[in-house]
C-alpha cells in the first residue's frame, strides 16, 4: 500500500522540528500544513513577503491583499510579519529559513534537483522561487510521487531535466518511502507497508541502500 | 515652496514614458500592481517597452492587456506563465517578445543593487543551471556563486497603500513585494496610493518607502485591483 | 510546543559566549545599544573578544567599560573617537587593541551582506582612499569600485524598542540604525527589549526584524541607556 | 571682508535647489540648516538613519533615542522617516541623497577631497559616513575656511591628507569666496567683498580662473 499524499505530507512534516521556519511549495508540499503533529509549530514563510503564513482564506475571509506564492488567498496567524521581495529572499539565501518541501521532476542522487521546467519546447519556463529556495534554505526536503504517471522514476542517477541546483536535496519523501541521495545511490530511510527495496531496485535501476531502522 | 509630489492625473504621470522605456511595475500577481497606472500607460499608447515584473502576463488583468495590446518588447522575470491566460504563452511561443528569466530572488536583489549603488554582487543562487549559463563564477568557502548585476529602469510604476504629498509610502500585506525595491531603482517613480494623506499623519516610524525614492503620486482606487 | 524565546535574564542569555567570540553591538551612539546585555557579557567575565559596533569606545558608558576592562583584542567599526572618553584612544595609541577601520556605509552592507548571503560585492566607496588599500578594484561603467566580503558574527547583542516571544522586533527613532542589520548576520541573536509584548500585539505590518533572525529575548530597561 | 561662518552657510544654501535632500556634516556645514531662503523647502537627512530631521532639540523637547550623526539631539519635521544603517547607506550610495554639504582639510583641483584624517599619528582615525557622502551623493559641497590657522590655503593642486573620495567635489564654500575645481586649477565663481583674486594666487600658488558673473 503506497502512502496517500496527506500521508506523504504527514512523514516530511515529522521530520521537521518544532519551531521551525518553513516554506512550502506548490501543490502536495502545501499539504505539509495541514499535518503538523501535536504539540510542535511550524512558522510558515511564503516568499511573495509574510512570515506567519496561516491556512487558505474561506470564501468570507478574503482580503484580496493577502494571496501565497501560489496566488491562493491565505489568512495571517499571530506574530505574522510582512516585508519586501528582498527581504524574503535574503531570508531564504542567507539560510535563515530552516526548512523547505517542494515539489520536483527528478532528484539525482547527488541531491541535484530538477523542478523548475521540463525540456518541452511548448511550455513557458518559469522559475519562481525555486532556485533560491532550493540553494538557500538548510534542509531541503522533496514531496512527489516516486514514478511519472508513465511509469519513470524521479529519483535518478542525473537529472536529464534542467536543473533548479545542485548538491541540495536531503530527504525525499514519496508514495513509496523516503530516501536519502546518497552520492553512489539512495539510502532508504523508510519504506511504505507491502513496498519491497528489491522490487524498487529492479523498477528504478538505481543503487538502493537499505536503511530502514529496524 | 512646501514639497508636494501629487500628480493631477494617472494620465499626466505616465505621460513622459516614451518608446522603448524600460519600466518597473510593482505586483506578486494583483496585490501591488498599479493598474490605475498600467491603464494610463496603455492609453498613452506607448509600446516597444522593457517591462520588469516578477510575473509578467500572469500578474493580472491589467498587466495582461499590455501584452495582448503588444506593447512590449521584451520582459524581465521570474514566472512569466499565467493560469487562466495565454496572452503571453501565445506572443512568446510566436516568438514575439524576448524573455529574460531570473530567479526570483536574484530579481529582487538586482533590483535593490541598482537602488543601493552597489554594481555587482555574487549569489549561490542559479549555480549550475541554465539560467546561469555565461554569467561569471566564483567559488567563495569552497562554494560557487554566480556574479549578478543591478537591474535599473527609467521608470517605476509603484502600488502604494497609502501616501502623503513627500511620496512617503506604506504598504499593506503582501501587496509590499518589489514595490519598495523597484521605487529606488527607476530614474522616474511614480506611485499609485490608495489614499493620499496628509503629510505628518504616517508615523515615521512605519514608512516603508521614504519620499526620496519618489517623483509623482497618483490617487488610485481604493482597492489595488 | 508555543514558539517562546523569551530567556529570563541578561546573564543567562550570554552565557554560551566565550573567549575569543565575534559579537555584534547594535547603536550608534547611546540609541540602540544594548546596556543590559553589554553588562552582563562584562559580567561574565569573557575576554579576547571581537566587537563590531559601528562607534566602538564612543558608543556610550556600558560598551565603553568592554574596552577599559580590556576584554576586546579588535574592534571593526567606522568611528571610535570618543568625545569626552579616552579609553579607546590610550589603548589604540599603545598598540593594546586591533582596529579595522570601515567606511560605515560599506559596514552597514558588508553585514547585511552576510544576512542575506551574498559572498561579496562591488561598491564606490572608499576607493582610491587608504581603507581600499589590498582590496581588489574592478571598473562598473567607467567608474572604479571596491570589492568588500561579508562580515559575519557568532552573537549579535540588539537593542528593541519592543519584542514578542517570537523574537518579532520594533525599534524606536535612531535606535533602529545596525540593530535589523546584526541581527541576521550572527549565529546566535540575543535581543533586550524595552518591553515584552504578547504575540499578536504588534501589527504585522510594522514589524522591522521579523522573529526568524531572533534566538533569545530578554527583558532589558524600559529606556535604553 | 571676509565672510562669516553663517554667510559661508548662506551662500552653499543658494545654490541647493527646492526640494533637495540634503545630508549636513558636522560643523560649518551644519549651519545650513538655519540658512534655508524663504521658499525653499530641503528635506534633512541624518546617516544614522532619519530623512526630515528638524533643528536641533531644546532642552525640553530631548528624546534619548533621536540623534543625528554628530550625536547631537534633534528634532522631528512633519513627513519624516526612520530606517535602518543599510537604507540609510544605500541611498547616499545609490544616488538619492541630492546634495551634500561637508567639511574638509583639503580640496584638490581634481575634485579629490580630504576630511577625515590628518596625518598625525597622536589622532585615532576615525572615518564614519563621511566617504560613502562624498562617493554617493550627487553634488558635493563643501564648506570650510579657505586658510588654515597656520595660514595654508586647503585648496591644494593635489591633497597631501589621506583621501576620502576622488573627483567629487563640486563646488567649495569659503570666507573668501565660492570657488569650483576645475582640473588645471578652480574656478573662481565669487568672491568676498575686498577679496581680490591676484592676492589670493599669490597666497595659494593655485591657478585661479575669474568666473565671477560680471
Amino acid at each position: 500500500m503506497s502512502w496517500s499524499r496527506h500521508e506523504i505530507a504527514a512523514r516530511a512534516a515529522r521530520d521537521i522540528p518544532d519551531g521551525a521556519y518553513v516554506n512550502l511549495g506548490i501543490g502536495m508540499p502545501t499539504l505539509v500544513a495541514d499535518q503538523v503533529p501535536a504539540g510542535k509549530q511550524f512558522i510558515l514563510h511564503t516568499e511573495n513577503g509574510m512570515l506567519g503564513m496561516g491556512r487558505a482564506a474561506a470564501e468570507d475571509e478574503i482580503d484580496p491583499d493577502l494571496i501565497n506564492a501560489g496566488k491562493i488567498y491565505v489568512t495571517e496567524e499571530p506574530g505574522a510579519a510582512y516585508f519586501d521581495h528582498a527581504e524574503s529572499f535574503g531570508m531564504i539565501r542567507g539560510g535563515h529559513l530552516s526548512y523547505c518541501v517542494i515539489g520536483a521532476y527528478q532528484v539525482s542522487q547527488d541531491g541535484d534537483l530538477a523542478n523548475w521546467r521540463t525540456t518541452s519546447s511548448t511550455v513557458i519556463p518559469g522559475v519562481g522561487g525555486a532556485m533560491d529556495l532550493a540553494a538557500g534554505t538548510r534542509h531541503v526536503f522533496v514531496a512527489m510521487d516516486l514514478f511519472t504517471r508513465s511509469g519513470e522514476c524521479k529519483l535518478v542517477r542525473s537529472c536529464s531535466y534542467p536543473l533548479t541546483a545542485t548538491r541540495c536535496v536531503e530527504r525525499v519523501y514519496t508514495d513509496h518511502g523516503v530516501f536519502e541521495p546518497a552520492q553512489k545511490g539512495f539510502r532508504v530511510v523508510e519504506l511504505a507497508d507491502g513496498v519491497a527495496i528489491e522490487e524498487l531496485r529492479e523498477r528504478s535501476g538505481l543503487d538502493l541502500v537499505d536503511a530502514v531502522a529496524a | 515652496m512646501t514639497v508636494d509630489k501629487v500628480v493631477p492625473s494617472a494620465e499626466a504621470a505616465v505621460a513622459d514614458i516614451g518608446d522603448g522605456a524600460t519600466v518597473m511595475i510593482s505586483g506578486f500577481g494583483p496585490p501591488g500592481q498599479p493598474d490605475v497606472l498600467i491603464q494610463a500607460l496603455l492609453d498613452s499608447g506607448v509600446g516597444d517597452l522593457t517591462v520588469i515584473n516578477n510575473n509578467a502576463g500572469a500578474g493580472g488583468k491589467a498587466i495582461s492587456e499590455l501584452f495582448a495590446a503588444k506593447r512590449v518588447r521584451k520582459v524581465v522575470c521570474s514566472f512569466p506563465k499565467a493560469i487562466g491566460s495565454t496572452v503571453f504563452d501565445e506572443l512568446y511561443l510566436a516568438g514575439e517578445i524576448e524573455l529574460e528569466l531570473v530567479p526570483q530572488g536574484t530579481l529582487a536583489e538586482r533590483i535593490r543593487a541598482a537602488g543601493v549603488g552597489v554594481a555587482g554582487f555574487y549569489t549561490p543562487t542559479g549555480y549550475g543551471t541554465e539560467l546561469a549559463e555565461g554569467k561569471e563564477v566564483r567559488v567563495f568557502d569552497g562554494r560557487p556563486h554566480v556574479f549578478e548585476r543591478p537591474l535599473f529602469a527609467d521608470f517605476a510604476l509603484v502600488r502604494a497603500h497609502r501616501a502623503d504629498a513627500h511620496g512617503n509610502l506604506v504598504y499593506r500585506k503582501t501587496g509590499r513585494n518589489f514595490g519598495p525595491l523597484m521605487a529606488s531603482a527607476a530614474e522616474v517613480t511614480v506611485v499609485e496610493a490608495g489614499e493620499i494623506v496628509p503629510v505628518g499623519t504616517l508615523d515615521p516610524e512605519v514608512v516603508v518607502t521614504p519620499g526620496i525614492y519618489v517623483d509623482r503620486v497618483v490617487l488610485g482606487t481604493e482597492e489595488g485591483r
